[in-house]
């Protein structure tokens, strides 16, 4: 189980094939692996967007992340788990979040998956604010659930 | 001893401080710490608090040493 | 969208970077990507299992795979969708299916590749045998329902 | 012309063949099919049937120049 902020734009792929060669290069018992990416889009609320800033609070937000994750494997049988979360400057396209579960079976991967990213984006205390293309910047004010909208 | 207090991301901007630090004298609510340095200034709806990283209720006590925090809804991911 | 349908040994990852470079390098109204990869296990029903062969009926697998993304197109709003499949012979750990799907918002980019993998699953003409420990080779007789089981 | 009936997995090993064909003749339901090759084999619990690489229920008409596919429930993915 990883949890990593990073400032500089990451490569998701990169970063999961790093953590599988290092952490289970050979285990036979993965039979499913799910993997989410955020990525920053160049629109939102009606507004394109120019790029992001993100920022957090060091500390509590890996705290969070543990315990969100930690909840996870209570919930359904998980093998592993990696959370990538991007902090400070970012630009339409670049990665901002990934999380990869790794299970026997496809219900647990699925569902623990998406509980984390639904949690994460509820309970871990990062704040979006976007410089639009007119160079005015706001703040994003709210996220939805993911549960029931999109 | 005392208290931190830290305000993050459009609370921060809002009230112009990242952080404060109180002497501990008493037992006091987090609605308490915010008063005390807020003078006259509501919390803004939706505002979320922490004790030491973890959630916590604004009627929660606080004790000597705790670093509290405020910030609005999170939106990260 | 595309399917792909492979005899030789596949790297998902090469082939998901290999197809979003194709497809959208620049799309920015991406902003979530769901992956899920299913891999060979070494162990299956109460038996180790030494390698297995995936048999298909080639037409109708990939007649009845479009139909299916053709469906989760309908009911979700998806940018791209990519499902790759192994057939012939594999080894534990090797990857036996991706399915990728590219949408701007999570919730239909999860439940998209969900419902892909479950129809996938119980409609594609593929079939498994395997090849036990002790040489002898059997048949996997149905899979289960991922939604409620594992 | 004529009707192409085809075995898959399991089944293709229980009968021991992969192909039949069929001159066509008149219409014909796919249980009818199966019965023509098979005579006295029932055909085993949970066997999938399909016409043209579609699902079809064993009762299904075929017509001249159909593809027909008997095979056990599928295990991919």
């Amino acid at each position: 189980m990883a949890i990593q902020i990073k400032t500089e734009i990451f490569d998701p792929f990169e970063e999961i094939q790093a953590y599988q060669k290092k952490k289970f290069a050979d285990i036979k018992s993965i039979g499913a692996s799910t993997i989410f990416i955020g990525t920053m889009r160049d629109f939102n609320e009606g507004a394109p967007i120019k790029s992001m800033t993100l920022d957090y609070y060091p500390g509590m937000t890996e705290k969070q992340l543990d315990k969100i994750i930690l909840s996870a494997q209570q919930q359904w049988q998980l093998i592993d788990c990696l959370v990538i979360h991007r902090v400070g400057h970012i630009l339409p396209n670049e990665p901002i979040v990934l999380v990869a579960v790794w299970s026997s079976h496809r219900g647990d991967a699925y569902e623990a998956n998406r509980f984390i990213m639904e949690r994460l984006k509820s309970e871990a205390p990062f704040w979006k604010k976007e410089l639009l293309d007119n160079n005015q910047a706001r703040w994003v004010i709210k996220n939805t659930n993911g549960y029931t909208s999109n | 001893m005392s208290i931190k207090v830290r305000y993050f991301a459009s609370l921060k901007e809002k009230i112009g401080r990242s952080e404060d630090t109180l002497p501990y004298l008493k037992p006091m609510t987090i609605y308490e710490v915010w008063h005390h340095f807020n003078v006259g200034t509501t919390i803004p709806e939706n505002t979320l608090a922490a004790v030491n990283m973890d959630y916590a209720s604004l009627d929660s006590l606080i004790k000597d040493g705790d670093e509290v925090a405020f910030f609005p809804p999170v939106t990260g991911g």
